[in-house]
């Protein structure tokens, strides 16, 4: 066991090093360049020659790729993840700073999903016919919906026409836990919209898989409750596709949450890496790859070793 | 456990005369089930009515697929929702078809506990036996976690679980087929039901543990008053443990009988032709059908031979492996039938999976058809698969559950068969089905819509579709009735006659192994402990377990069985004493 | 076909009916777009902008450019049906296949294609998607290729998931015992018990290329306009939410009708895969009431 | 909606404002910055020489007054005992660094081919700043109005001209990335008695329909650049004024050096055969004006209103010019444009859709700004929508549209003698009339030659809520420059 994680783990180090190369090059590939955008910002500015070759050789632009790549990696391997090119700041600051922001987001999304999709998802398998039916079009409805349409309409309604929450911001929560909480809980909602819908669709699938089994019959043949047998042998059954999907999903939310936190204004890793790549600023973009397919390994890891966890005939090794 | 004679003779006389004055504990009025396939209505059973009553054993033997799983499930309405079910069914005071659920779930596992024919697939894979068994218990006492393992623990101690406690925190996927079975016995009694509904609950096990378990429940009964349902095929069992016996016959219940009047004198052609049809241990009779093989003939011919085998489980998550196989040596000539027998749990199945490839022997050298297959890449082995087949121990998990049981009888022709077209497969399948007592027309059904048997049936006919030239059959009979088992049987010699075919055969039935096998061995705790000619090791036993084991097999005659019953008993009495 | 047909029927339900209408429905629109379409989709009408929905003549209303969303609608179906089903068939069979070789094989083969998948994944998806299109361009293959790439690992990942669960089953050392092809006992005995999430996931796919398709659109980096896609539409209808919601809801609409409708078939897919399941069983529930009664 | 600002209720309201700000400022480099957040912080955390008022005419700022001595000298006297916000002396001393920096071409600022044109610059006293042209310049004053140039303190030239402490009206407290900037009342601010808010908060809202619902929610008291799409919503809301001036416009580049639009004609074919109506209808919601000529504003006494619509749409002539540039049938062109604005891309399409008409199919390329960018300075392209604002509103504005070394606000390889000149005349010259007439003359040129196609002005708009007054969007290009009015912006109660 502690094998096996330590030898996924060091294969995930190896993996974030591909990450990181590929997204150094296909980054160097995009056309744009940086130092025209830093110098004539989004309006209709106009550069001169002189200064742009004299901010790209600021930001050491001017060198070979071969010598940005190897100082980049040298810098990565003490821990620097080099510093923005638009404001000089360290990526490694942004990061810690934006990427909680987004953790927070997905985590009460996620959490929500949770509490929501599977009681759904298990509620369409058992009940089928009409609530099924009624359940696949709310779900469908939730996968189908652009997150952004749903954030606007949750603006529109609850922060314009009822005023129960301000439309978007952020507080810090140690300054103002009151007003961080206000504006978590309208972008985490329309963010965890499509996740029920992806978790409710896969418990239905699962539990109706695992319905059938023989040892379903036996759990009830003792004597447990209709709840108890739903929970402990049908849902247990049913988790493998369950937790990969939420893995995934997590994983993938960490990188997209850019629309739902322009729309709620939440100033989160995915904005800023979304910003940073159409600002063609590299170390920024690279730092938060960097660090979301880290996170992104490390979920991964964790849920191999959830489905031998889940299913004692899954030897992980 | 105490033996004198009084007391047996008193359990003789319950056996004839079961108390009526109060109303059975299990009582089921003209139930008729049938099913939905495809739209279509199937019955399964049909105006089926008995009773049990406390202090009873009803013992239901009867065709395969005549309807007593149904039956038994009924009584608990565990059928799945395809089945429709009329008449009346009462079950410990509750009438089961009108019951509100929370009814069900009181009575369920309580009053009425039941033991299922396949354990494998009746137990949860994710849960450890131990914590099965308590959730059991807890579903019905308040007592903690912790008293339940414990009370599990002593339970499977009770159901003759080597080293319980170690195997309460084994996965089902870890257990022998026989201990799985216990745990599933375990599971059942674990709360003193009032009724025990039993589906062949001791298939799976070795003569010496069914022997116990079946003391056990006799046990059980005795002291609590339950009344057993004892669904079995084995009428050396039924003469055992029951006091009535219904036998059923397409969906329908045939006779209805005291036991020694049914073995005495059967009513019903279909009984007659099942107690014809039982496969006696020569023992009992004193006469030994020997078939002799040639020995000289034989020595050149080895199509199987096992040369120190040791076979080990890798250990979960870094843990110690477990050593199933230890040194075990023996050989299969052509056209040679070996009988293995010997206790649950003692690596029967593993040898039989290890000579067919599945299992990649740790040490030592196994030899087929020529090759070494202990050595061979998968991809190797493969070309010498149509040379050899395999039946698996248990029919439910070792069917493809989305495959339709002909596709799933095609599958070999179609991979080694050459079958020039899709019509020709189904001719052939139909033979195969026909030839295991199946109607050809059922080759679209799924595994889930036959009975036990029916499934093993499905194995066997798999297994012998392409006439190979070694088959290991894990106790391929467990699950037919007699009449069915001596068709297969039948099946088995006429394809050694034809065609040199060599068998490995496991079973704990000691009558079969007999009428078939010309040698045998008997292992216990992974090693052989004996093996020779059929003659000598069930004549002249030199182990005492092999000793054991021959006493332990049951006879089909009630009164004969009780005789031996004694025997044993005094046996293991002086062993214990021994010891 | 008509076994298919027959075999739809055994499982069919009103609503699966009508999901597979709707389903016809888009393909045959989308097909002939340009015998349904009253208008041509890209001819502006700046007069006539940003009609209501039930305007005569224009039946959907028109967008800023005064296009008649009806036949943008229409055309944008075909985009949508190529785009969207094409990444969910490209990602469906690739990442399946990697998952089948790396939850069955193990070991080496294991490392290389979850591996890969895990590179993929840990790419933010827009991220992917941005650099892929700017180098090499928008357009419809691209949506194609980039969405399959992207979308692969998930079902990569899930059939992983379950292969793994399955590959000690009795039943596929059954197939082994006998000989069958290792090629053969992935594809025939593991991926149909393995079948249901699989299927779920493809409906999901599905879903998520037209948001992501729709995504992109709204970055510039989807189809080119004036071509019309549904996604195009969402996002531009997004714009103009607040003050004409009109011109959100048809596409909406219809996005949400087909993807409803295709994991309704999904769903129907997956019964007709669940032998259990294959018989449907309500009525006869009822009949046991009745025998209660 | 409630009140997040906390601005709207009570009887004496705290002059506390919420700024709702349409973009992060990464780094504040007022002599570079372009872009309207970084210009809207320029403008309440600096202070040049000069300054605008609200209806866009140049005031006295740190310079308590100022004169030409000749057509080429300006003399500033600086107000007494002026201090940067940490407490540092501004003298005449920073002043000539700060405008060193501005003509310095390496260091790119804004309005560097004007500062290019400076001679010298003498401190004679810590109060008095003679700055010295090489030639005359009418429009040079209007150019040091702007925010851009700032007199910096000289730690700024050490940080490559980044500098968050200025002499301006309000001093940055803090700057939390993304989230937001809070500036409080600089009490040494030469003027300080008149600045009436304690506080101003700019929450960073960069989706403009984030930045418009906040406001209609309450959240904030005031958005920069409302978008066009919501203009209507925010004008049926009694509670809020909105206030629009039409600002940068909307105009077509070629690239001249290849293909068809190397052809004058072809260039003023396309021009004749847009119809700006459906550019501003359609890509900017109606909220702007057509430009049919050269984007003078109607405002400026340089407007004539005979060239003003020389450009009006006529598709015949358009094809007549086609065929006798030799294209009767018409081509296949690429158009450049980018799909990350919304108002660029469906430009592209009004126009893609008017071209057609005639005969000159564009396919579309919509790339990502920073793509656009590169191609447009690159000349990856034939044809490409532009947006831009000149600095000032003097007709001077307009070199920045066809001089210059190759950029993607020019129309590539474009260099027309005629058009130098006269540019170079119209700032040389001092006499109001015949500037005039020479910028006349430019018209007429561009006209003809159409080195750039100008499509419609966008109405560039602030909206605040009705308590906050003093507030103005200053005219024209000066629009970037509203933020010097917030010194007279104050919060009353409703
Ligand atoms: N996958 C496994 N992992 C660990 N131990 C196992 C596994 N399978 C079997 N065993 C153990 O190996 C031993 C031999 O098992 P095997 O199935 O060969 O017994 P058997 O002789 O066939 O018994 P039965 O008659 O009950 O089927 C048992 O003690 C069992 O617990
Ligand atoms: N779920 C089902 N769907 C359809 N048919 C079924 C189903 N379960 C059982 N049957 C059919 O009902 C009949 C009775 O089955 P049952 O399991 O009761 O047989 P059985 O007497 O227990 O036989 P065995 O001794 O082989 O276990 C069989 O013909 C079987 O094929
Ligand atoms: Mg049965
Ligand atoms: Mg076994």
């Amino acid at each position: 066991m502690l094998r096996f994680v330590l030898k996924r783990c060091l294969l995930g180090l190896f993996l974030a090093f591909i990450v990181l190369t590929l997204i150094f090059l296909s980054l160097h590939l995009v056309p744009g360049d940086p130092a025209e955008i830093i110098l004539t910002g989004e309006g209709g500015g106009a550069a001169s020659p002189e200064a742009l070759a004299k901010v790209r050789s600021e930001l050491g632009l001017d060198q070979s790729l071969w010598t940005q790549y190897v100082q980049y990696l040298s810098g990565i391997i003490s821990g620097d993840l080099g510093s923005s090119f638009r404001d000089n700041s360290a990526v490694t600051a942004a990061v810690a700073e934006r990427l909680p922001r987004t953790l927070e987001l997905v985590a009460v999304a996620v959490l929500l999903a949770l509490v929501v999709g599977i009681p759904l998802g298990s509620l369409a398998a058992k009940r089928g016919g009409v609530v099924d039916a009624a359940i696949n079009l709310v779900t469908s409805t939730g996968i189908s919906v652009p997150v952004y349409v749903i954030g606007t309409v949750f603006v529109l309604v609850f922060s314009l026409k009822l005023g129960w929450f301000p439309a978007g911001g952020y507080r810090p929560a140690e300054a103002d836990l009151a007003g961080h909480l206000q504006r978590v809980l309208l972008p985490a909602l329309a963010l965890s919209f499509g996740i029920i819908s992806v978790v409710s669709r896969m418990t239905r699938s699962a539990v109706l898989e695992v319905i059938g089994q023989d040892y379903v019959r036996t759990a009830k043949a003792i004597g447990l409750s209709g709840p108890t047998v739903f929970r402990k042998h049908v849902l247990r059954g049913s988790l493998n596709p369950v937790v990969t999907v939420v893995g995934l999903q997590v994983g993938t939310l960490l990188g997209s949450t850019v629309l739902v936190e322009r729309i709620f204004n939440w100033p989160g890793l995915s904005g800023l890496l979304v910003e940073s790549v159409l600002q063609r600023d590299y170390p920024v973009v690279q730092g938060i790859v960097i660090v979301i397919s880290v996170i992104f390994i490390l979920i991964n890891i964790i849920v191999d070793i959830s489905y031998g966890m889940l299913d004692p005939r899954v030897r992980t090794s | 456990m105490s033996n004198n004679t009084s007391e047996d003779l008193s359990m003789e006389a319950v056996r004839r005369c079961p108390p009526r004055d109060e109303p059975p504990v299990l009582a089921i009025r003209e139930v008729s089930v049938d099913f939905n396939i495809g739209g279509e209505r199937v019955q399964a059973i049909q105006d089926v009515s008995f009773d049990v009553y406390a202090g009873e054993i009803l013992a239901v033997v009867g065709e395969s697929g005549s309807g007593k799983s149904v039956s038994s499930l009924a009584s608990l309405r565990l059928l799945p929702d395809t089945a429709n079910v009329t008449g009346s069914i009462t079950t410990a005071g509750t009438d089961v078809l009108s019951a509100t659920e929370a009814e069900m779930e009181a009575l369920r596992g309580d009053d009425a506990a039941m033991i299922f024919q396949e354990p494998m697939t009746a137990m949860n894979p994710v849960y450890t036996i131990g914590h099965q068994i308590s959730a059991a218990l807890r579903a019905h006492r308040t007592v903690s976690a912790k008293e339940a393992h414990q009370l599990a623990v002593e339970m499977l101690d009770r159901v003759g679980m080597p080293e319980p406690a170690r195997r309460a925190k084994q996965y089902p996927h870890q257990l022998s087929g026989g201990q799985r079975q216990r745990a599933m016995i375990a599971m059942a009694l674990i709360c003193d039901p009032k009724v025990l509904i039993a589906d062949e609950p001791t298939t799976a096990l070795d003569v010496t543990v069914q022997a116990e378990i079946l003391d056990l429940i006799k046990d059980i009964q005795q002291r609590t008053g339950m009344a057993v349902l004892f669904i079995t095929h084995d009428m050396g069992v039924v003469a055992d443990v029951a006091q009535r016996v219904i036998v059923m016959q397409k969906g329908r219940v045939v006779e209805e009988a005291f036991v020694n009047d049914l073995f005495d004198d059967p009513r019903h052609p279909y009984t007659r032709k099942l107690l014809a049809a039982v496969p006696r241990l020569s023992i009992s009779e004193g006469s030994v059908p020997v078939i002799e093989s040639d020995p000289a003939e034989s020595q050149e011919d080895v199509v199987l031979s096992a040369k120190d085998l040791v076979v080990e489980y890798p250990g979960r998550l870094g843990r110690r492996g477990f050593r199933a196989v230890q040194n075990v040596n023996f050989e299969v000539h052509r056209g040679e039938i070996l009988g293995l027998v010997g206790e649950s749990g003692s690596g029967k199945s593993t040898v039989g999976r290890c000579v067919v490839g599945l299992l990649k022997a740790t040490e030592g050298e196994l030899n087929v058809c020529g090759h070494d297959i202990s050595n061979l890449s998968s991809r190797r082995i493969r070309p010498l698969r149509k040379r050899f087949g395999i039946v698996f121990q248990d029919p439910a998990s070792s069917l493809n559950p989305r495959a339709s049981i002909g596709d799933s009888i095609a599958e070999p022709l179609r991979l080694h068969g050459n079958l020039s077209s899709g019509k020709e497969a189904r001719k052939r399948v139909g033979e195969l089905l026909e030839s295991v007592e199946l109607p050809s027309s059922w080759y679209e059904r799924f595994p889930h819509e036959l009975s036990g048997g029916q499934r093993q049936r499905i194995g066997i006919a798999r297994a012998i579709s392409l006439e190979p030239e070694l088959l290991v059959a894990d106790e391929p009979t467990s699950a037919l009735d007699v009449s069915v088992q001596a068709k297969v049987l039948e099946i088995l010699l006429e394809l050694q006659g034809r065609m040199g075919f060599s068998c490995l055969f496991i079973s704990h039935d000691l009558a079969v192994v007999e009428s078939l096998a010309s040698r045998v061995a008997v292992m216990r705790n992974g090693t052989i402990v004996e093996a020779g000619s059929i003659n000598q090791v069930l004549k002249q036993p030199q182990q005492a377990y092999t000793q054991r084991l021959i006493a332990a097999a049951p006879i089909p005659d009630p009164r004969e069985q009780r005789r031996r019953t004694v025997e044993r008993r005094a046996m293991s009495a002086n062993e214990a004493t021994r010891a | 076909m008509t076994a298919f047909l027959k075999r739809f029927h055994e499982h069919a339900t009103p609503l699966r009916y009508v999901a597979l209408a709707v389903v016809v429905t888009v393909v045959a629109v989308a097909l002939f777009a340009p015998l349904f379409a009253p208008h041509d989709p890209i001819a502006q009408d700046v007069a006539n902008k940003l009609r209501p929905i039930g305007t005569p003549g224009h039946l959907l209303g028109t967008d800023q450019f005064g296009r008649d969303s009806l036949s943008r609608l229409i055309y944008g179906a075909r985009i949508e049906i190529v785009v969207a089903l094409g990444a969910t068939l490209f990602a469906c069979l690739f990442g399946t296949f990697l998952g089948l070789m790396g939850g069955y094989f193990g070991r080496l083969i294991e490392t290389l294609t979850m591996r890969l998948t895990d590179v993929i994944l840990a790419f933010p998806p827009i991220i992917l998607a941005l650099l892929i299109v700017t180098i090499y361009g928008s357009g419809v293959m691209t949506l194609i290729v980039v969405m399959g790439l992207l979308f692969a690992p998930n079902f990569a990942r899930i059939t992983y998931g379950q292969v793994v669960g399955v590959k000690h089953a009795e039943y596929v050392e059954a197939a082994k015992a006998i000989g069958a092809p290792t090629p053969r006992i992935l594809l025939r005995v593991v991926l149909p018990n393995i079948m249901s999430p699989i299927a779920v996931q493809m409906s999901l796919t599905l879903a998520s290329a037209i948001l992501l398709e729709s995504g992109l659109s709204f970055l510039g980096l989807g189809v080119v306009p004036p071509t019309a896609s549904w996604g195009l539409m969402v996002a531009e209808g997004q714009r103009f939410m607040a003050s004409n919601p009109d011109l959100l809801l048809a596409p909406a609409i219809a996005v949400v009708a087909t993807i409803l409708s295709f994991s309704v078939l999904g769903d129907a897919l997956r019964d007709w895969l669940d032998p259990r399941s294959r018989k449907v069983s309500r009525p006869k529930a009822a009949a046991l009431t009745e025998v209660r009664a | 909606a409630c009140g997040g600002g906390g601005t709207t209720q009570g009887a004496a309201p705290a002059q506390e404002l919420q700024f709702g700000l349409s973009a992060d400022v990464p780094k504040l480099q007022p002599h570079l910055d372009q872009g309207a957040a970084a210009m809207m912080l320029d403008s309440v955390l600096h202070r040049g020489l000069l300054g605008y008022n609200a209806k866009g005419e140049i005031t006295t700022a740190l310079a308590e007054k100022y004169e030409q001595t000749d057509p080429t000298t300006y003399k500033f006297t600086l107000h007494k005992g002026l201090k940067f916000h940490d407490g540092s002396p501004l003298t005449s001393a920073e002043v000539k660094t700060s405008f060193e920096d501005l003509a310095n071409p390496k260091s790119a600022a804004k309005i560097v081919s004007v500062t290019q044109g400076i001679q010298s610059i003498e401190t004679p006293d810590a109060e008095t700043v003679i700055i010295k042209l090489k030639s005359p310049n009418a429009a040079f004053l209007s150019y040091i109005a702007d925010t851009t140039a700032a007199v910096l303190p000289s730690a700024a030239f050490t940080a490559g001209g980044e500098s968050w402490v200025g002499a301006g009206p309000f001093k940055l407290v803090s700057h939390d990335k993304g989230v937001s900037f809070v500036v409080e009342k600089f009490d040494g601010y030469y003027n300080a008695g008149s600045v009436k808010l304690n506080k101003i908060d700019f929450p960073i809202y960069t989706d403009g329909q984030a930045r418009t619902n906040a406001l209609l929610a309450g959240d904030v008291d005031l958005i920069d650049f409302v978008p066009w799409e919501e203009f209507d919503r925010v004008k049926s809301d009694s509670n809020i004024t909105l206030d629009a001036q039409s600002g940068p416009f909307m105009y077509l580049n070629f690239n001249v050096t290849k293909g068809p639009f190397a052809d004058a004609k072809v260039r003023e074919a396309v021009a004749l055969a847009v119809n700006r109506e459906n550019v501003v209808s359609a890509a900017l919601s109606g909220n702007g004006t057509p430009i049919q000529g050269v984007p003078v504003p109607e405002t400026s006494p340089f407007y004539n209103k005979s060239l003003a619509n020389g450009w009006e749409q006529n598709a015949a002539k358009a094809k007549s010019l086609l065929a006798e540039a030799g294209y009767p049938d018409g081509f296949t062109a690429k158009m450049l444009s980018t799909s990350q604005y919304a108002f660029h891309k469906d430009t592209a399409l009004s126009v893609q859709s008017d071209l057609a008409a005639v005969g000159i199919k564009l396919d579309l390329d919509l790339p990502d700004w920073a793509t656009r960018v590169s191609k447009g300075n690159a000349g990856d392209y034939d044809i490409a929508v532009s947006g831009s604002a000149g600095v000032v509103n003097d007709p001077s504005f307009l070199s920045k549209f066809v001089t210059g070394p190759a950029e993607h606000t020019r129309s590539f390889g474009y260099n027309n003698a005629t058009i130098n000149d006269l540019l170079a005349q119209g700032v040389a010259e001092t006499d109001e009339a015949k500037r005039k007439a020479i910028y006349d003359k430019l018209s007429e040129t561009i006209l003809t030659d159409a080195p750039f196609v100008s499509l419609a002005g966008r109405a560039q708009a602030y909206a605040y809520q009705k308590s906050v007054t003093g507030f103005s969007n200053i005219p024209g290009f000066l629009t970037f420059n509203s933020g010097y009015t917030l010194t007279e912006t104050s919060i009353v109660s409703p």
